[in-house]
């Protein structure tokens, strides 16, 4: 009875009694949501363009954010030395296409995701070789970002708000829309949505295949820099955020793994739902730390009843 | 520039594997002492400062003193990224000629604890490692000192609560703590004296993937409002927790950590955010002779790992010192007794429990004041010194009061009670065996 | 050929007589509110070899899928050896003793051409995980017993040479030939062929339709087919229905079939 | 020459199904039994026990166990480590309540549970295919490694959170704990590891083997030639997880002797992954080359160096190490995608033809 009472009453008294503190924890999971969809979205890109699960996707977010931190170590003024990381991860996209996909073309997709599991192991270790494995500090102020915080008080409680978060929340949103501007209006953007569907439709608008993929892998590079940047100046640049890059995977089954959209509303919801049921479930009744499994029994219960996902199509099975 | 010099060694070492190169240089009169490592993965960040001042203490030995006693000591790395597979893996390879080994997890630590008994190799764990392990009548092959994670549970407490625990009657003391066999260590031990002292306890662990994400965990101390908030953590979790504190404006001088949990950067990258955070500390950093001696022959001979000078002046760079100073002592020791400069790890092994660090001595190693006197003997293996709370003042530590000493009534029985516990359930248990005592 | 067919005549005077052995009543089948099939009623008497003909898109394939339970249908009752049934799943069919090949070639491309047929006989091999795991007596017997079984099956379709070859490196008309032996390791009663002959040769026609005559007269099996080449329908078959649109247009025997005007227009009328 | 193969007639279905109807793949196989029976204990140190051989063989294990499930039945999995785990905890509890039980029934049980776990999180595969349910398996390898840490009655409440084994005794002869030899440990592993490798042969050979690469080939098409997809799919999760559940139990009994949750976190499930990818996928010896390349290959990069005499530093060695293993799986997935296993099935048939070239 008492379970019951914990489970299904207490949590939404302590919702209503500390309403500022539900705004929190609200803004927290929003915030981290937005990552989870950015990184989710470098997935969908990928998968959408060239059938593969780039399981690489994380790997490269921080490869990204250590390029950009270690070079600014070394005495690159950060104006510099974000085209440069951008640099890198094109050199980065043209490598993988050239040494990886291409050779692999029309092999089954789990030996693609597997080469990208390859590809994820090798970036480690050249990374932590290149730029030393330890922790780093993003170089949140030399990139221009507002460190300060902003308070508010509502309900006589306080909810505060940082700045580099917000700025991790415009940043996202700016990202998003210039990509849908990117897919919908540029013939490129296009030849890449169409390729999803058909690739001889897409081959027929004049852009090989292998420049599409190099795009398409320097866009991810790009979103990827974008995610360690904001992510970084979160909680610091190491290796240990590849695991922020395993909650991407929760979210694509929810959105479904060709979804934009999908990604993005797939990811909000994850990022808010893993932190209320944390809070209010997880830490009183489990013991903590629910959220590094939540996502992924949230997401299996949903396809369990839903096995197209939330957004897709339902399939019909054919002989 | 350091990565270039990296592209070489990598260039190096790729031709060196393809060519065979000269037969094994294993000096045949050398100490062969391995220090398993992590230089890389999340904990690199904490663990190589003071695995660089280990390395440099040992090769200021070699090159002041031409080693100890006349040996040259080996120190070699094996590197295990902190995760308890490899280190197990780097044990067995390096336990061959090893006279000491030095796991350096409490996870790694845990597994290779057994196997000591039979190999016969003695574990030197300075300050980390499984709390029971001061019962040398039990574990006969294992050393940590010169505190125990109870000990430093027990001094944290005596610190917040400014000598009397009594004070903290119907207070909450939040423990976050990193989950893994290292962050439970010290939940018996606050357990019991929350009991026997009437305050609330609530530990709070923080998974090893959620170390750089640790916004739930602080949501949760916003909500629940513990009067102290104690941090057994290491690695990413400290930068990930200081930067949470700050961010949830939790008072920072009811925030202590663990000596682990004490690295500068981690608060030069807060600043004066970070004003008022203590963590207890068995070394003080400061300017002592052998830092000195490590300069001149060492890191100005360029045979250090530091990226710049400045790093010696750390806390944790120096308690890296003071480890291998523990090693080199017992060294000492084991030559002294057995008359022989060339020990074998049984030797090793008395020379640990055998150990002595007075104020003379430290004195005399140019180390006075550095770290806590401390002696072992046959049923004491941690030799439960002390510890100092550093102050973060914005800029750096600074020592915050007088030693504290652990309440050793309460945590010598528990001692025991796990300690026999733990052979039960490992038996049959040799303990000490035929390892005489004198 | 024509000898094999029974004379058209002889077969109305019989059906009374002969037993039904599949009968559809009123089957209504649709997707999201688009019919595919509406409204349909025939049945397949034992022992016949009747055909299934219309133009591309008119049901025909998923006549078969409801038949073997692959789809449901919203309306209607199937009876097969004299019992309703309203809802099953697909491998219970074969259990019951539906069995069929596919339109588009659906064999185990990563096994053999022994491992594919021999997957058939997997509703007749009983030896649980325990014997398995030895792979001694009772399993390695069964074992021995249905090999025996497929390679009469493997000579009666002459496909000895081709026995240890991964059926992927096959050649289409031979990969038909596989599945057709698969289908009958299953040993149906009723026995449904999805367009047997498409992409095949002449000859390669003429082997697969003696093959599907000698199935039905040697070893008793009905069959229903789907097939698009009229000249192999009307030699076969004794009984031809017509689908368009998802509807029964006709029903009857070849001659008769041929001859009436709705079929005309509906199919043979189309350029085919 | 070697591999001449004409002239070997077969006469009954019995022989030609035998396990290896050429003469000289038997032949082979003794060689290698001899090796790994006769010579590798005549030979081998405590190291090469301890980091080498028991290693290879158990990770060979799990990777079978794997195979099962996604070479042989098509059911990608990325919670191998999960599985391993549960059938470790399995087995400590058992052999703690039971402490007088034999260790190899023990093992055996332990592996039922974590069969029964393994069917629990098989189920989404009756509606969730493809990358869909190779993320929906990571549900369950992270699930579980939470609950090993959360669960305290999994490790006796101990301190640590770890699970360490004692010492258990075999007919007299100790097995685990830290008095067991590494040559005793080994002989154990590699008789239980003969016994079931032969079971999975044999059972992959037979009419599970075939329901299972039906389903893999082509479920839809298994479906309607009478397999039922869920028995086949279940088993497939019960047969694998089972095998993984006793490689993971004997990984902690038999080589580390001590384990925490985080031991059977995913990094080890992928390694399991790679050995049976590179080993090959849908083949039973492939495991066992994987396992060679994937788990021997680290450990003799990591001597290598001071072997050839040069002193390079053990981080940046660790790095390297990490590259090469990456760039490894890459370039063997370029040169043959299907694993070692094919690669040796192309050898053995050019050596069949060997010296004549048709």
């Amino acid at each position: 009875m008492e379970l019951l009472y914990n489970i299904f009453v207490d949590p939404f008294i302590q919702m209503y009694e500390a309403p500022d503190f539900l705004l929190q924890v609200l803004w927290e999971g929003l915030v981290s949501g937005v990552l989870y969809a950015l990184i989710a979205l470098g997935f969908v890109l990928i998968f959408k363009s060239s059938r593969i699960f780039n399981f690489a996707q994380g790997i490269m977010v921080v490869f990204a954010a250590l390029t950009l931190v270690g070079l600014h170590e070394n005495g690159v003024p950060a104006w510099l030395a974000v085209p440069i990381t951008l640099g890198v991860m094109y050199v980065l996209a043209v490598g993988i296409e050239r040494v990886v996909l291409r050779p692999l073309v029309g092999q089954p997709d789990i030996i693609l995701f597997m080469a990208t599991i390859g590809v994820t192991l090798f970036l480690i270790g050249f990374g932590e070789f290149i730029f030393g494995g330890e922790n780093k500090v993003m170089i949140t102020e030399a990139l221009g970002i507002p460190t300060g915080a902003l308070e508010f008080e509502p309900f006589g409680g306080f909810v505060l708000i940082e700045e580099k978060d917000l700025a991790a929340v415009i940043m996202a949103v700016l990202l998003v829309i210039a990509l849908l501007a990117f897919l919908n209006r540029t013939s490129m953007g296009r030849a890449i949505r169409a390729l999803g569907d058909d690739h001889q439709a897409a081959l027929s608008v004049g852009i090989s295949l292998s420049t599409i993929w190099v795009i398409v892998w320097f866009i991810a590079g790009v979103i990827a820099l974008a995610t360690g940047i904001v992510w970084g100046a979160r909680a610091g640049v190491s290796f240990a955020l590849e695991v922020i890059a395993y909650k991407a995977l929760p979210v694509l089954m929810l959105g479904g793994l060709e979804s934009v959209s999908g990604a993005i509303i797939g990811g909000l919801l994850i990022g808010l739902l893993e932190k209320l049921f944390e809070i209010y479930w997880g830490q009183p009744l489990l013991g903590g730390n629910t959220e590094t499994w939540f996502a992924f029994i949230l997401a299996l219960f949903v396809l369990l009843f839903r096995p197209q996902g939330l957004f897709g199509e339902r399939i019909i099975e054919r002989v | 520039m350091k990565s270039l010099t990296k592209f070489a060694t990598l260039i190096a070492a790729s031709t060196m594997l393809v060519g065979v190169g000269a037969a094994t240089v294993q000096a045949a009169d050398s100490l062969y002492t391995p220090n398993l490592t992590y230089r890389t993965g999340p904990f690199a960040a904490t663990g190589i400062p003071i695995m660089n001042g280990q390395r440099d203490y040992i090769n200021m030995l070699n090159a002041r003193d031409g080693g100890v006693g006349g040996v040259m000591i080996d120190f070699d790395e094996c590197e295990t990224s902190y995760n308890t597979n490899k280190g197990v893996e780097c044990y067995e390879k390096t336990k061959g000629d090893a006279i000491v080994t030095q796991p350096w997890s409490t996870g790694i630590t845990l597994q290779v604890l057994p196997r000591t008994n039979v190999d016969r190799i003695p574990i030197l764990a300075p300050g980390y490692g499984f709390s029971p392990m001061s019962d040398g009548n039990t574990f006969a092959w294992a050393f940590n000192p010169p505190v125990s994670y109870w000990d430093g549970a027990s001094m944290i407490l005596n610190g917040i609560s400014e000598g009397n625990l009594d004070n903290l009657k119907g207070k909450k003391v939040a423990l976050l703590h990193l989950d893994h066999p290292f962050g439970k260590e010290p939940i018996p031990v606050i357990k019991a004296l929350a009991e026997k002292h009437g305050f609330e306890f609530l530990p709070i662990p923080v998974g090893l993937k959620e170390m750089q994400n640790q916004s739930a965990q602080w949501l949760q101390i916003r909500r629940e409002r513990p009067d102290f908030v104690v941090m057994w953590g290491w690695g990413a979790m400290n930068a990930g927790a200081l930067t949470e504190a700050a961010k949830t404006r939790y008072p920072m001088d009811q925030f202590v950590g663990v000596w682990w949990s004490g690295h500068d950067a981690d608060l030069e990258a807060l600043g004066a955010k970070g004003k008022g955070y203590r963590s207890l500390s068995w070394n003080v950093p400061g300017n002592y002779p052998v830092m000195e001696d490590i300069k001149t022959h060492v890191v100005d001979a360029g045979n250090s790992m530091i990226e710049n000078a400045d790093e010696m002046d750390s806390t944790f760079y120096q308690r890296g010192v003071v480890m291998s100073m523990y090693l080199a002592e017992a060294i000492k020791e084991a030559q002294a007794k057995f008359g022989t400069a060339k020990i074998n790890a049984e030797q090793m092994r008395w020379g640990l429990e055998n150990l002595d660090i007075s104020e003379e001595k430290l004195a005399s190693l140019g180390m006075a004041g550095m770290t806590t006197p401390f002696s072992t003997s046959c049923s004491n293996h941690t030799g439960h010194g002390g510890a100092w709370m550093l102050r973060w003042d914005g800029e750096q530590f600074v020592q915050d009061g007088d030693m504290l000493s652990p309440d050793r009534d309460l945590i010598m029985p528990m001692e025991a009670e796990k300690a026999a516990e733990y052979a039960k359930n490992n038996a049959p248990w040799p303990g000490r065996g035929d390892l005489a005592c004198d | 050929m024509n000898v094999l067919v029974n004379p058209t005549g002889a077969m109305n005077g019989a059906e009374k007589e002969r037993e039904v052995l599949l009968d559809l009543e009123n089957v209504s089948l649709s997707f999201g509110g688009v019919k595919a099939i509406t409204n349909i009623s025939f049945n397949v008497m034992k022992g016949e070899i009747r055909a299934i003909i219309g133009p591309n898109g008119a049901g025909k394939t998923s006549m078969l899928n409801v038949i073997n339970g692959f789809y449901q249908p919203q309306e209607g009752v199937i009876t097969f050896k004299g019992e309703k049934r309203s809802s099953m799943k697909p491998h219970l069919a074969v259990s019951q003793g539906i069995a069929r090949t596919f339109q588009n070639v659906a064999l185990f491309k990563g096994m053999s051409t022994l491992d594919n047929i021999m997957a058939g006989r997997a509703v007749h091999m009983k030896r649980n995980m325990f014997w398995q795991l030895l792979h001694y007596g009772p399993a390695r017997d069964e074992e021995i017993e249905h090999r025996k079984r497929v390679e009469e099956i493997i000579d009666f379709l002459e496909i000895q040479h081709i026995r240890r070859t991964p059926v992927g490196k096959l050649p289409y008309g031979l990969q038909k030939r596989v599945e057709l032996a698969r289908a009958l390791a299953m040993e149906p009663e009723l026995l449904l062929l999805d367009e047997p002959m498409a992409g095949m040769n002449l000859e390669e026609k003429e082997d697969m339709s003696r093959f599907i005559v000698e199935v039905n007269e040697q070893l008793g099996t009905t069959i229903a087919l789907i097939e698009h080449d009229m000249g192999v329908v009307m030699d076969l078959s004794d009984r031809v229905v017509v689908l368009d649109y998802g509807r029964k247009i006709a029903d009857d025997v070849p001659e008769k079939v041929q001859q009436n005007q709705e079929v005309i227009d509906a199919y043979l009328g189309v350029s085919h | 020459m070697f591999y001449k193969t004409s002239g070997q007639f077969k006469t009954s279905y019995k022989s030609d199904q035998a396990l290896f109807p050429v003469k000289q793949d038997a032949w082979l196989l003794i060689a290698i039994l001899a090796l790994a029976y006769v010579v590798f204990p005549l030979t081998a140190n405590e190291f090469t026990f301890k980091a080498l051989l028991v290693p290879v063989l158990i990770y060979s294990l799990a990777a079978m166990g794997l195979n099962i499930l996604t070479g042989f039945a098509g059911q990608l999995s990325l919670g191998t480590a999960g599985f391993m785990g549960v059938g470790a905890y399995a087995c400590y509890k058992i052999t703690t309540i039971f402490p007088e039980m034999n260790i190899v029934v023990a093992l055996a049980l332990s592996g039922f549970f974590s069969a029964a776990v393994g069917v629990a999180f098989g189920l989404p595969s009756l509606r969730i295919k493809g990358f869909y349910l190779a993320i929906a398996t990571l549900a369950s390898q992270f699930f579980l490694v939470w609950l090993f840490e959360k669960w305290a009655w999994l490790y006796n409440y101990n301190a640590s959170g770890a699970i360490e084994v004692r010492t258990m005794d075999f007919f007299g002869l100790t097995v685990t704990g830290p008095t067991a030899t590494p040559l005793t440990q080994y002989y154990f592993v590699l008789g239980i590891v003969t016994v079931v490798t032969i079971a999975m042969i044999n059972i992959t050979r037979g009419r599970y083997g075939r329901m299972w690469k039906a389903v893999r080939d082509m479920d839809i098409a298994a479906e309607l030639v009478g397999i039922n997809l869920m028995r086949a799919k279940l088993t497939a999760f019960a047969v694998s997880s089972y095998v993984v559940g006793i490689a993971g139990a004997m990984l902690v009994f038999f080589w580390k002797g001590a384990a925490e949750p985080n031991l059977f976190d995913i990094p080890m499930s992928f390694q399991i992954l790679f050995i049976a990818i590179i080993g090959g996928l849908g083949s039973i010896l492939g495991n066992f080359l994987g396992a060679i390349l994937i788990v021997a290959l680290p450990v003799l990069l990591n001597v290598l160096p001071d072997l050839v005499g040069i002193q390079v530093h053990s981080a940046a060695m660790e790095h390297v190490n990490v590259m090469i293993v990456g760039a490894l799986i890459v370039f063997f997935l370029i040169v043959e995608p299907h694993g070692l296993a094919r690669l040796w099935g192309l050898i053995r048939e050019k050596l069949i033809i060997w010296p004549f070239p048709h």
